[in-house]
C-alpha cells in the first residue's frame, strides 16, 4: 500500500512548485494559478492526515470541502481585482503595478 | 550708651533710603540729610568711645537663622578696637560729606551720590561692629559693591566703568579666598563668633592641625589682601582714582582699605595661633610697601602718587601686625586715616581748582590757594613721620615693633619705605604748591566748605599723634591691644626715623627747587629703572597677558565645545533633514550644530534603509517573507 | 444537539448578516443613501443591545465550533464598536460614489458578523473560515476606489499576499491536524501535550499558522503589504484595517500560541521579543521620513503592533491583559487620527503631510483633534495612549524583560518625533495662501467628539475599560 | 488639620477652570481673554496664600493631603500634600505664573491659544509640586511638556521650531527613564504602591545594586530638567527662543522640576544610592558650576547669557545636594526658591528691553543707564542678586550650599567659588556693556520701563530685599521637611 | 497482491503526472497553455483523492475546481487578452532566489513531514459513505456550512460592486 509519508511528499513538492510559481509569475493571473496549486497541495495533506491519522472522523474531509469553496470564493475576488487593475493599468504584470513605494 | 551702638549704621541706611527714593525731589538739599546722618553717628560713637575708655564692652546678638544643629547669629560687637574705628569711620565720613558739597556742586546724579556715599558708610560701619565672620563677609561684600558703584560713578567715562568692574572683580577675587578660611574655620570650631573662636583656639582642639589653621589665617589675610590692596590684587586701586576724589578720600584712603587691616586685627587670634601666618603677612607687607612707595617716586598724576602712597602705608600697617605689632598699626591706622584724607582732599581742592591732574602741568599755586597748601605741607610733614606730627609716632611705633621682632633686612626696608615716602610726598608739595607757575591755568577759589575739612583734618593730624605717643604714656597701646605689652621708647630707632624724614625731604626739595634738571638726567641714565617703575613693574601688563587674555580665550572654546560636542551627541531633531534632503539651508544648521545629530543622523540612515526596502513590487514582499520563514526556521533549529 | 440553544447566543451575528442583505434591497427604493447607513447603523445598535443582554456562560457552542467566553464577548462587542465608527467616517467620504455606498455598508456590515464569528472560534476549521471572511471583505475594499490607479493595486497586493499568506496558515494547519487528529483547539491542546512526535514537527505547523495570523497582525516579517495597502486604499478602509483585522488577529494569535505551543514558550519567547523589537525598531525608524500621512499612520500601526506584542510575549495574564488595553486604547485614538484624516482629505483631496501645513490657523478645531489623537499616540500622559504604555511596560518589566522594555521606551522616544513632526507643520508653520476653514460634516464630527471623550476618558479615570478588559480575560487560561 | 475643601486641587485644577472659560470667549476679544487669565493666575495666588494659612510651620510632614483611589488595579491613587519644600516651590509657581501673565501683553497674535497652553502649563507645574503619588507625579510631570512645546513653537524666536522640538525630546527620553525607574520601584515595592509616603518607609528594604539602577533610571528624568551638565544643551535654545514671559517659567519653574525630583523621589527613597552617587553628583554639580559659568562668559546674546548663568546656579542646587548634610540641604532649596524669583526678575527686564529694542545683543546696547536709570537701577539691583551679593537672598542659597559642599567636598566646593568670581565677571561685563559707558544716539527713543512692567519686577524685588535680610521666613518653612527627609535617610548618611 | 502491486504503480505514475504538470503550468509562456496544465493537474489531485478513498472530495474537486473555477480563471484569460504575443517574458528577474527557497522549503517540509509513521494501519473500517459526510455536515459543522454560504455572498456582491461599470 502507500505510505502517508509518500502523499506528504507529493503534496511538499507541489506546494512548492506553486510557491516557485508565486515568486516568479509576472502575470497576476499566473499569480492566481500558483497559488491554486499550493491549495490543492493543502488539500492532499488534509485528505491524507484525514485517512491515516484520524480514519474514523470526517473532519479532514469536511475541511477540503469547505477550502474548495473558500478557494471558489477568493478566485472570484482576485479575478474581479485583476479585472479592475487591468481595467487602470491597462497590463496585469505585477512588476509594473508598483505606484506606491518606499 | 554703649547698647544703643547699633543704632550708629541705621542713620547712615536712613540717609541712604531717603536719598534714593526722594533724592530727586530735593534736589541739592539732599546733602544736609547726609551729612545729619553722620552727625549723629559720630556723636553717638563719641559717647561710646568714652563710655569704652572707661571700661564697658559690649556683644549683644540676636538669632540670624537656624540651619540644623548650626545657628547663625547677627550682632555687634563693641571694644576698643571697634570704638576707635567707629569714631574715626564716621569722622572722615562727615567730612569729605560737607567737602564733597563743594566738589560736586551741580553734578547731574547729586543725590545718587549722598546716597552711595551713605550706603557705603552704613556698610563699613555695619562691617566694624559686627561680631561674627560671617556678618564681616556680608558687610564686606556690601562695602565692595559700594566702592564699585562709586567708582564707576561718572559711568560715561569708559574707564571710570572698566575700573569699577576692575575693582569689584579683585574684591571679588580676594573674597572667594576670605569666604573659604571663613568656611574651614566654620567647619572645625562650628562657630564664627570672635570671641568664641579665640576662646576655642586658646585650648587648642583637636583635629585642626597647625596646617589647616595656617592656611585659614592666609585664607582670611587673603580676602585682607583683595580689599586693602596688597601685593597681587593691588592693582585695583590705582585705577579706582577715576571715581570722584571725596570716593577716593574717604574709601580708597580712611576706612574700606583699612578694613583689611581691621579683618586682620579683629581676627588676630587665627594670626597669631598659627605661627607661619605672620611671616606670611608681614612678606606681603613689605613687598607691597616697597613697590608701591617705588612706583610713587615716579608718578605724574597727583590721585595716582597718593594712591600708590595710600597702597604703601597699608604694607607699613600690614608689616607692623605681621611683627606683632598689633597695637602699632592699628594706632598707624587711625592717624594714616586723618593725614590721608587730608591729602585726598588737598588734592580734590587743587584738582577742583585747576581742573588738570598732572603735576607737571602746575606749579607755584602756593599764593593762590593759602588754606590747602598749609594744609598739604601738614599732611606731607605728617606722612613723612616728621616729629611731632601723628605720622610720626605710629611710624615709629611700627619701627620699633620691626626693630624688636630682630629681622634686620626687614627693618631697613622698612626705612628705605620711610624715605621713599618722605621724598614723593614733597616732591608732590614742591611740584604743585612751590616754584614756577609751568602753564597758564586759571584758577577758581574752592568754597569756604572745602577748606573748613581741610583745616580740622589737618589740627587732627596734628595732635592724633600724641595719643600714642610716650608722653601720654603710651594711652593708645593700653586702650587697644591683643595682649597686653609694655614697650619702652627705642631713642635709636626714633633718631634713625626722623634722619630718614628729613633726608627725603632736603633730597625732594634739592631735586625739584634748587635744580629742577637733576630728575630729568637721573632718568635718562637710569632710564630702565625709570621705565619699570613708570610703567607699574608692568604687572597690569603681565595680568593681562598671562591671566586675562587667556581666560577669555577659555570661555570662547568652553561655548564652542558646548555647542559642537555636548549639543552634537544628544540631540534627535536631525533625523528628518537625513532623508528630507531639499531643505539646503535647514541642513547645513543641523550638520554644523554637531555631534548630537550623529545619532540623529544614524537613526535618520537606519530609516532610510528600512524604508528602501518597501520597494513596492509584491513579489519582492511575498519572497521576503518566505525567507523570513525560513530564516526563523534555519535560527530555532540551530539555538 | 440543542442548536436552537446556541442560535440564541449568535443572534447579533445573524441580526447584522440579516442587516446586510437588507441594505442591498434597501438601495432600490430609497434615493438618498444617507438612509443606507442609518439603517445599517440602526442594526449594529440593535446587535450591540443584545449582546449587551446576553448571558455569559463560558461555554461551547455548535459542538465545540464556538465559545462564548468572556473574551469573545469583548471582542465582539469591540468589532460592532469598531464598524459603526468606520461605517460612521465613511458617511461623508466623497471618493465612494453614491452608486457603490450599498455595497459598501453590506460589506462593512459582514465583515463585522465575520470579526464576532472569528472571536469565538474554537475551532481551526471556524478560525480558517473567518480569517478567510475577512481577508476576502478587506481585499474587495481595498480595492473599493473605482478610479483610482492606487487603490486597485492595493487590493492585488493584498489579494496576493494575503491569500499566499492564508495558505501557508492552512498548509500548518493540515500538519497540525495530522499530530493531533482533531480541529478542536481544547482537544488539540492535549493532544499536542502527550504526542510522541518531535518537537522540531510542531515547531514548523506552529510557525506556519502564526504566518497567517501575523500577517493580519502586520508584525515585521509580514509588514511589507501594510504601508503599500494603506495608503492605497480608501481612508474609511485603511481605518478599519489599521484596527478591525489587527485587533482580531491578535485574539486569534492568542487563543491558539495560548492553547497549542504554551509547551514550547521558552522557544517562542526569545523568537517571539525579537520580532517585536524588530517591529517597532522597523514602524517607527520609516515612519521618520514619510511625506504622506496616511503611510506614516500605516508604519505607525506597525510600530503599536510591535509594542502590543510585548503584551504576548510575556505570556502572563496580566501580559495578555495589558495587550488588550494597549490595543482598545490604540483603536479609540486611531479611529480619531483617521476621522481627522478623512476631514481634510475630503477638503483638500491629499493626504501629503505638508498640506496639513497652517492647518491650526484656518480650522483650529480639526487640527486641535488631530493633534490630541497624535499626542495620545505618542503615548505623553494623561491621555489614553499613556495608559497603555503604561501596563505594557509594567508587564514586561514585572517579568524581567528589561531589554524589551528599554527598546519600546526609546522607540516611543523616536516616535514622539514624527508625532510631533505633523503637529510641527499643522502649528508652527504658516498656512498656504490657498487653506480654506474645513468644517467636518456632522457624522464625521459625532466620531470625532466620540473618540476624543473616549480617549480623554480613558487616560484620566481609566478604571472602567481595566475592569472590562481583566475580566474578559479572567477566564482560567489552560 | 485638613480643611473640608480640597484646597490643593483647587489650586491644581483652577488654571483648567481657566482654560475652559477661555473657550467660551470668542478669539477677537483679547483684552477680555488677557483679563480673565489675569484673575484666573491672580486667584491660583491667593489660593495658594489660602493653602498657607492653613499651614502648619513646625510640622514636617506633608499636610492638607487629599487621597481618592484613581485606578484601584494598580494601587494608583490621586494623591496630593504639601509640605515646606513643596509650599514654596507651590508659591513660586503661582507667582511666577501670575507676573508672566500680567507680562504676557508683549504677545501680540493667538493670544486666546498662547493662554489655553499657559494655564495648562501652571496646571502641570503646579501638579508635579503638589503630587505625593509616583504615577502622579509623572502624569503631571509630562503634562508641562506639550504646552511648552506649544508655547516655544508658536511665539518662540526665529529657530522656534527647532528649540521647541529640542526641549521636547530631551525632556522626554529623560522622562521615559524616569517612568521605567518608577515601575521598577512598583514592582519591588511589598504591597506594590506608588505613594512615596510608603516607598520612603520601605526604602530600608531596597538592596544596594537595585537602587543604584533606579537611582540612574531616575537621575536620567531629574538631570535633564536640572538641567546638569552633559544634557543641558537644550537650555540655551530653549531660552533664546521662547518669549519672555514662557522663558520666565521655564528658568523659574520647570528647572526646579528637576532639583524638586531629587528631593522627594530620589534621596528620600534611594538613601544609599543617594550616598553611593554623593561625589559624583558633586562633581556634576561643580563642573554645571563654573563651566556654566565660563560658557557665560562667552556669550553676546543676552538671554542665552542668563540661560548659562541658570545653569551655573543650579550647579549650587546640586552641590547642595551632594552635600546630604542640613546645611546642604537647606542651602540647595533655598537656592531653587531665589534662583527661581531673581532669574525670573532678570529674564522680565530682559523682555522690557527686547519689547521696545527688539534685540539681545550685549554689544548693541550701551550707556543705557542715562535716560533708563529707574530700569538701569532695577537690572543692577537683580543682577548684584544673581551675582550672590551678601544681603540679597541670592547670598544666602549660594552661601550654604557652598558651606555645606565645603564640609562634604573640599576640593570641589574650593573649584565652586572659583565659579562665584567668574559669575560677577560676566554679570559686571554685562552690566558694563549694557548700561554703563557713553551714551549712543541708536537708543535715544528708548522709553522708560512702563508701570505695568514695573508691577511685574517689584514684588520680586521685594522678595529678593526680605529673603536676603531676614532668610529665617523661608528656612523656618523649609527646614521642617528637610529635616524629615534626612532623619529619613538617616541610617545611611555618614 | 498482484492489484495492490498495480495500483501502487497507478498512484505513481499519477502523482509524477501531476508534479510534471504543475511545473507546466508555472513555467509555460502562453498563460492559456499554463491554464490547461492546471487543469490537467487537478485532475490528477482527484484521482489521488480516489486513492485515499475520498471519493465524494474527487467529485466535488472534477465539478468546482475544474468545472467552475478554472473556467472563471480562462474568462479572465481571455478578458485581459495577454495570450497570444509569445515574446514577454514570462517570468521576473528573482527567479534563482525564488528558486532557491522554494526548493529549501520543499526539503524542510519533506525531511519534517516523512517522519510521520502510518497509524492505526490501513484497514478499512466501515466505508465513509456520502450519506456519513452529509449527516456530518448538517449536524456537526452546521456553522462552518452556513458561514461558507454567507462567504460566497459576500464574494458575489463584493466583485460585482467593484466591476461594475459607473
Amino acid at each position: 500500500m502507500i505510505p502517508l509519508s509518500h502523499y506528504l511528499i507529493l503534496s511538499a513538492i507541489l506546494f512548492s512548485i506553486g510557491l516557485y510559481g508565486v515568486f516568479t509569475r509576472r502575470s497576476a493571473i499566473g499569480i492566481l494559478l500558483s497559488l491554486e496549486i499550493m491549495l490543492n497541495a493543502v488539500n492532499i495533506n488534509f485528505v491524507a492526515f484525514a485517512k491515516f491519522m484520524a480514519p474514523h472522523s470526517l473532519a479532514g474531509q469536511i475541511f477540503v470541502i469547505f477550502t474548495i469553496g473558500v478557494a471558489a470564493a477568493s478566485t472570484v475576488v482576485g479575478l474581479a481585482i485583476i479585472v479592475a487593475i487591468y481595467h487602470n493599468y491597462k497590463t496585469i504584470f505585477v512588476d509594473e503595478i508598483d505606484v506606491m513605494k518606499w | 550708651m554703649v547698647n544703643y551702638a547699633y543704632l550708629i549704621p541705621l542713620f547712615p541706611l536712613a540717609a541712604f533710603v531717603v536719598n534714593v527714593f526722594w533724592g530727586r525731589r530735593l534736589k541739592s538739599k539732599s546733602a544736609p540729610v547726609a551729612i545729619l546722618a553722620m552727625l549723629g553717628s559720630l556723636v553717638i560713637s563719641c559717647l561710646i568711645l568714652k563710655e569704652v575708655i572707661s571700661g564697658k564692652t559690649l556683644e549683644q546678638s540676636i538669632e540670624w537663622f537656624k540651619v540644623g544643629r548650626y545657628s547663625f547669629e547677627a550682632g555687634f560687637l563693641v571694644d576698643s578696637l571697634s570704638a576707635m574705628m567707629l569714631c574715626v569711620v564716621t569722622l572722615v565720613g562727615l567730612l569729605v560729606e560737607v567737602y564733597s558739597i563743594g566738589y560736586m556742586h551741580g553734578d547731574a546724579r547729586y543725590h545718587l551720590f549722598f546716597a552711595y556715599l551713605s550706603l557705603f558708610i552704613f556698610s563699613m560701619l555695619g562691617l566694624v561692629l559686627s561680631n561674627n565672620l560671617i556678618q564681616t563677609y556680608i558687610f564686606w561684600e556690601l562695602v565692595g559693591v559700594c566702592s564699585y558703584l562709586l567708582i564707576s560713578f561718572w559711568f560715561e567715562k569708559k574707564s571710570a566703568a572698566d575700573a569699577g568692574k576692575k575693582a569689584f572683580i579683585t574684591n571679588r577675587i580676594g573674597d572667594a579666598g576670605f569666604f573659604l578660611g571663613l568656611s574651614t574655620l566654620f567647619y572645625y570650631l562650628g562657630t564664627a563668633n570672635f570671641a568664641q573662636i579665640s576662646q576655642r583656639l586658646a585650648h587648642h582642639p583637636e583635629g585642626l592641625s597647625q596646617g589647616v589653621l595656617a592656611l585659614s589665617a592666609v585664607l582670611i589675610f587673603c580676602g585682607a589682601v583683595g580689599k586693602s590692596a596688597q601685593f597681587p590684587l593691588h592693582v585695583w586701586l590705582p585705577d579706582a582714582m577715576e571715581g570722584p576724589t571725596p570716593v577716593s578720600a574717604l574709601i580708597h584712603a580712611a576706612t574700606m582699605v583699612a578694613a583689611g587691616v581691621y579683618l586682620v586685627a579683629r581676627s588676630y587670634a587665627v594670626f597669631a595661633a598659627g605661627h607661619l601666618s605672620l611671616e606670611v603677612v608681614s612678606y606681603i607687607g613689605i613687598i607691597t610697601s616697597f613697590m608701591a612707595g617705588s612706583i610713587a617716586l615716579v608718578q605724574t598724576d597727583i590721585k595716582r602718587i597718593l594712591a600708590y602712597s595710600t597702597v604703601s602705608q597699608l604694607g607699613y600697617m600690614m608689616i607692623a601686625l605681621g611683627t606683632g605689632g598689633y597695637s602699632a598699626g592699628v594706632f598707624h591706622l587711625m592717624t594714616h586715616a586723618f593725614f590721608k584724607a587730608l591729602l585726598f582732599l588737598c588734592a580734590g581742592s587743587v584738582i577742583h581748582a585747576c581742573g588738570v591732574q598732572d603735576i607737571r602741568q602746575m606749579g607755584g599755586l602756593f599764593g593762590k590757594m593759602k588754606v590747602t597748601a598749609t594744609t598739604c605741607l601738614i599732611g606731607c610733614l605728617a606722612i613723612s613721620g616728621v616729629p611731632p606730627l601723628s605720622g610720626f609716632w605710629s611710624k615709629d611705633e611700627i619701627l620699633v615693633s620691626v626693630y624688636n621682632s630682630g629681622n634686620m633686612v626687614l627693618y631697613g626696608l622698612t626705612l628705605t619705605v620711610a624715605f621713599m615716602t618722605a621724598f614723593y610726598m614733597f616732591r608732590l608739595l614742591f611740584l604743585t604748591f612751590f616754584g614756577k607757575p609751568r602753564e597758564k591755568l586759571h584758577i577758581h577759589k574752592p568754597a569756604p566748605t572745602m577748606d573748613w575739612p581741610l583745616i580740622i583734618l589737618a589740627i587732627f593730624s596734628i595732635f592724633s599723634g600724641f595719643v600714642g605717643s610716650p608722653l601720654m604714656g603710651h594711652a593708645f597701646s593700653n586702650f587697644i591691644y591683643f595682649h597686653p605689652e609694655h614697650i619702652e621708647p627705642n631713642y635709636m630707632v626714633m633718631v634713625s626715623s626722623i634722619i630718614v624724614g628729613l633726608a627725603g625731604i632736603t633730597l625732594a626739595w634739592v631735586f625739584y627747587i634748587l635744580s629742577p634738571g637733576i630728575p630729568a638726567a637721573l632718568a635718562r641714565n637710569f632710564s630702565p629703572v625709570y621705565n619699570l617703575l613708570l610703567n607699574k613693574y608692568w604687572i597690569d601688563e603681565i595680568y593681562d597677558r598671562f591671566i586675562i587674555r587667556p581666560f577669555l580665550r577659555l570661555t570662547k572654546f568652553a561655548f564652542s565645545f558646548d555647542r559642537y560636542l555636548i549639543d552634537g551627541a544628544v540631540n534627535l531633531t536631525g533625523t528628518s533633514c537625513v532623508a528630507v534632503s531639499r531643505v539646503k539651508g535647514w541642513i547645513d544648521k543641523y550638520i554644523v550644530d554637531g555631534l548630537v545629530n550623529l545619532i540623529a543622523l544614524m537613526v535618520g540612515a537606519l530609516g532610510e534603509v528600512f524604508r528602501r526596502l518597501q520597494t513596492g513590487l509584491i513579489q519582492n514582499y511575498i519572497l521576503l517573507i518566505f525567507t523570513g520563514v525560513i530564516a526563523i526556521v534555519i535560527l530555532l533549529r540551530f539555538v | 444537539m440543542d442548536l436552537l440553544l446556541d442560535l440564541k447566543f449568535i443572534q447579533p451575528e445573524i441580526i447584522l448578516i440579516i442587516a446586510s442583505i437588507l441594505v442591498l434591497m434597501l438601495d432600490f427604493m430609497f434615493k438618498s443613501k444617507r438612509l443606507l447607513a442609518y439603517f445599517s447603523l440602526f442594526s449594529l445598535c440593535s446587535a450591540l443591545l443584545v449582546l449587551f443582554r446576553g448571558s455569559l456562560s463560558a461555554h461551547s457552542l455548535f459542538s465545540g465550533m464556538l465559545v462564548s467566553d468572556p473574551l469573545a464577548l469583548f471582542l465582539r462587542i469591540l468589532s460592532v464598536f469598531i464598524t459603526a465608527v468606520v461605517i460612521l467616517i465613511s458617511i461623508d467620504y466623497q471618493e465612494i460614489g453614491p452608486g457603490m455606498r450599498s455595497e459598501l455598508y453590506s460589506l462593512l456590515l459582514m465583515s463585522a458578523s465575520a470579526m464576532m464569528f472569528l472571536s469565538g472560534a474554537n475551532n481551526l476549521l471556524m478560525i480558517y473560515l473567518g480569517i478567510e471572511f475577512i481577508s476576502l471583505i478587506s481585499y474587495i475594499l481595498a480595492a473599493y476606489w473605482k478610479g483610482n490607479l492606487k487603490s486597485s493595486e492595493a487590493g492585488l497586493k493584498y489579494f496576493l499576499f494575503g491569500t499566499a499568506c492564508s495558505i501557508t496558515m492552512l498548509y500548518g494547519m493540515s500538519i497540525i491536524y495530522g499530530i493531533t487528529g482533531t480541529l478542536d483547539l481544547p482537544q488539540m491542546n492535549q493532544a499536542l501535550f502527550n504526542n510522541q512526535f518531535s518537537p522540531v514537527v510542531i515547531f514548523i505547523a506552529i510557525l506556519m499558522v502564526s504566518v497567517g495570523l501575523a500577517f493580519k497582525v502586520a508584525m515585521v516579517p509580514f509588514h511589507f503589504w501594510c504601508p503599500d495597502v494603506y495608503e492605497g486604499a480608501p481612508t474609511p478602509v485603511t481605518a478599519f484595517f489599521s484596527v478591525g483585522p489587527k485587533l482580531l488577529g491578535f485574539a486569534v494569535l492568542l487563543r491558539f500560541l495560548l492553547g497549542g505551543s504554551a509547551l514550547f514558550y521558552q522557544h517562542w519567547m526569545h523568537l517571539l521579543g525579537i520580532l517585536a523589537i524588530a517591529t517597532m525598531v522597523v514602524g517607527n525608524l520609516t515612519a521618520l521620513a514619510q511625506t504622506n500621512i496616511k503611510r506614516l499612520l500605516a508604519y505607525s500601526s506597525i510600530a503599536h503592533a510591535g509594542y502590543a506584542l510585548i503584551g504576548l510575549v510575556v505570556n502572563t495574564t496580566a501580559g495578555y491583559v495589558s495587550l488588550f488595553i494597549y490595543l482598545s486604547t490604540y483603536i479609540v485614538m486611531n479611529l480619531g487620527a483617521f476621522a481627522v484624516v478623512i476631514a481634510v482629505s475630503n477638503q483638500t483631496k491629499s493626504d501629503e503631510i505638508k498640506d496639513y501645513a497652517g492647518l491650526s490657523a484656518n480650522s483650529p478645531y480639526l487640527a486641535a483633534m488631530l493633534s490630541l489623537f497624535l499626542i495620545s499616540l505618542a503615548g505623553i500622559p494623561p491621555l489614553a495612549g499613556f495608559i497603555g504604555k503604561f501596563y505594557i511596560f509594567s508587564s514586561a518589566l514585572k517579568e524581567g524583560f528589561i531589554y524589551l522594555a528599554i527598546a519600546a521606551v526609546l522607540n516611543s522616544v523616536i516616535a514622539a518625533y514624527y508625532y510631533f513632526n505633523i503637529i510641527r507643520v499643522m502649528y508652527l508653520s504658516p498656512a498656504s495662501s490657498s487653506a480654506v476653514k474645513i468644517k467636518p460634516s456632522p457624522a464625521l464630527n459625532l466620531a470625532l467628539v466620540l473618540s476624543l471623550l473616549l480617549v480623554l476618558a480613558i487616560g484620566l479615570y481609566p478604571k472602567p475599560v481595566i475592569d472590562w478588559v481583566s475580566a474578559a480575560l479572567a477566564f482560567p487560561s489552560p | 488639620m485638613s480643611l473640608n475643601f480640597p484646597l490643593l486641587s483647587l489650586a491644581v485644577f483652577l488654571p483648567i477652570l481657566g482654560i475652559l472659560v477661555l473657550f467660551f470667549i470668542p478669539k477677537n476679544k483679547t483684552a477680555l481673554i488677557r483679563v480673565t487669565s489675569g484673575i484666573v493666575t491672580f486667584i491660583t495666588l491667593i489660593v495658594s496664600l489660602i493653602i498657607f494659612a492653613n499651614f502648619n510651620i513646625n510640622d514636617p510632614s506633608p499636610q492638607l493631603q487629599e487621597r481618592l483611589s484613581w485606578i484601584p488595579q494598580v494601587n494608583i491613587n490621586y494623591h496630593l500634600g504639601v509640605d515646606g519644600l513643596s509650599y514654596s516651590m507651590v508659591f513660586l509657581t503661582a507667582l511666577l505664573c501670575f507676573l508672566a501673565c500680567v507680562a504676557s501683553n508683549s504677545i501680540k497674535e493667538r493670544i486666546k491659544e498662547y493662554y489655553i497652553f499657559f494655564l495648562l502649563l501652571e496646571a502641570g507645574m503646579m501638579g508635579t509640586f503638589l503630587a505625593l503619588d509616583l504615577f502622579l507625579f509623572y502624569v503631571f510631570w509630562e503634562i508641562t511638556l506639550v504646552p511648552m512645546y506649544f508655547l516655544i513653537g508658536i511665539w518662540g524666536g526665529p529657530r522656534k521650531e527647532y528649540a521647541a522640538i529640542k526641549f521636547f525630546l530631551y525632556t522626554l527620553a529623560g522622562s521615559v527613564f524616569m517612568l521605567l525607574g518608577i515601575l521598577a520601584l512598583y514592582f519591588t515595592s511589598t504591597p506594590h504602591t506608588f505613594n512615596i509616603l510608603e516607598l520612603t518607609q520601605q526604602s530600608k528594604f531596597f538592596a544596594l545594586a537595585f537602587q543604584n539602577i533606579v537611582f540612574l533610571a531616575l537621575f536620567f528624568g531629574f538631570a535633564v530638567k536640572v538641567p546638569v551638565f552633559p544634557f543641558h544643551t537644550w537650555l540655551p535654545d530653549a531660552h533664546v527662543e521662547a518669549p519672555t514671559p514662557i522663558s520666565v517659567l521655564l528658568a523659574g519653574v520647570l528647572l526646579k522640576m528637576g532639583a524638586y525630583g531629587f528631593f522627594r523621589i530620589s534621596y528620600p527613597i534611594l538613601p544609599q544610592a543617594a550616598n553611593y552617587f554623593a561625589f559624583a553628583i558633586a562633581v556634576l554639580a561643580v563642573i554645571n558650576i563654573v563651566y556654566g559659568a565660563f560658557v557665560a562668559m562667552a556669550q553676546t546674546d543676552f538671554k542665552k547669557m542668563v540661560a548659562y548663568s541658570s545653569v551655573s546656579h543650579m550647579g549650587f542646587v546640586m552641590l547642595g545636594l551632594a552635600a546630604l548634610s542640613p546645611v546642604g540641604f537647606s542651602g540647595a532649596a533655598m537656592q531653587m526658591f531665589n534662583h527661581g524669583v531673581i532669574t525670573g526678575a532678570m529674564f522680565l527686564l530682559v523682555g522690557v528691553l527686547y519689547d521696545r529694542a527688539h534685540t539681545r545683543e550685549m554689544g548693541a546696547f550701551g550707556g543705557l543707564r542715562v535716560n533708563l536709570p529707574v530700569f538701569s537701577a532695577v537690572l543692577i539691583f537683580f543682577s548684584m542678586a544673581s551675582l550672590g551679593l551678601p544681603g540679597l537672598s541670592g547670598f544666602i542659597g549660594e552661601f550654604l550650599s557652598l558651606l555645606g559642599g565645603f564640609k562634604a567636598f573640599k576640593v570641589i566646593t574650593v573649584i565652586s567659588v572659583v565659579g562665584i568670581v567668574i559669575t560677577a565677571g560676566y554679570i559686571l561685563i554685562m552690566i558694563q556693556k549694557v548700561l554703563l559707558g557713553p551714551m549712543n544716539d541708536k537708543w535715544k527713543g528708548l522709553s522708560e520701563i512702563s508701570f505695568r512692567e514695573l508691577v511685574t519686577v517689584v514684588p520680586l524685588l521685594v522678595i529678593v530685599l526680605v529673603l536676603g535680610v531676614y532668610p529665617k521666613l523661608a528656612l523656618d518653612i523649609i527646614n521642617p521637611a528637610l529635616n524629615l527627609i534626612l532623619n529619613n535617610m538617616g541610617a545611611v548618611l555618614p | 497482491m498482484w492489484s495492490n502491486l498495480l495500483s501502487a504503480s497507478i498512484f505513481y505514475l499519477i502523482a509524477i503526472a501531476s508534479i510534471i504538470f504543475a511545473i507546466l503550468s508555472v513555467t509555460l509562456k502562453n498563460m492559456f497553455h499554463s491554464a490547461l496544465a492546471l487543469i490537467v493537474m487537478l485532475l490528477g489531485v482527484a484521482a489521488v483523492y480516489i486513492y485515499l478513498d475520498a471519493e465524494f472530495l474527487a467529485l466535488v474537486q472534477i465539478l468546482i475546481y475544474v468545472g467552475a473555477i478554472m473556467t472563471l480563471v480562462i474568462f479572465a484569460i481571455m478578458l485581459t487578452a495577454e495570450i497570444y504575443n509569445k515574446n514577454i517574458k514570462r517570468q521576473n528577474q528573482q527567479k534563482l532566489i525564488s528558486l532557491i527557497i522554494a526548493s529549501s522549503m520543499a526539503g524542510f517540509l519533506i525531511f519534517v513531514l516523512s517522519r510521520f509513521k502510518a497509524q492505526g494501519g490501513v484497514s478499512f473500517f466501515e466505508p465513509l459513505t456520502l450519506a456519513m459526510i452529509g449527516k456530518e455536515l448538517l449536524t456537526k459543522y452546521v456553522l462552518p456550512f452556513e458561514l461558507i454560504s454567507i462567504i460566497l455572498l459576500a464574494a458575489l456582491v463584493g466583485s460585482a460592486a467593484i466591476s461594475k461599470k459607473e
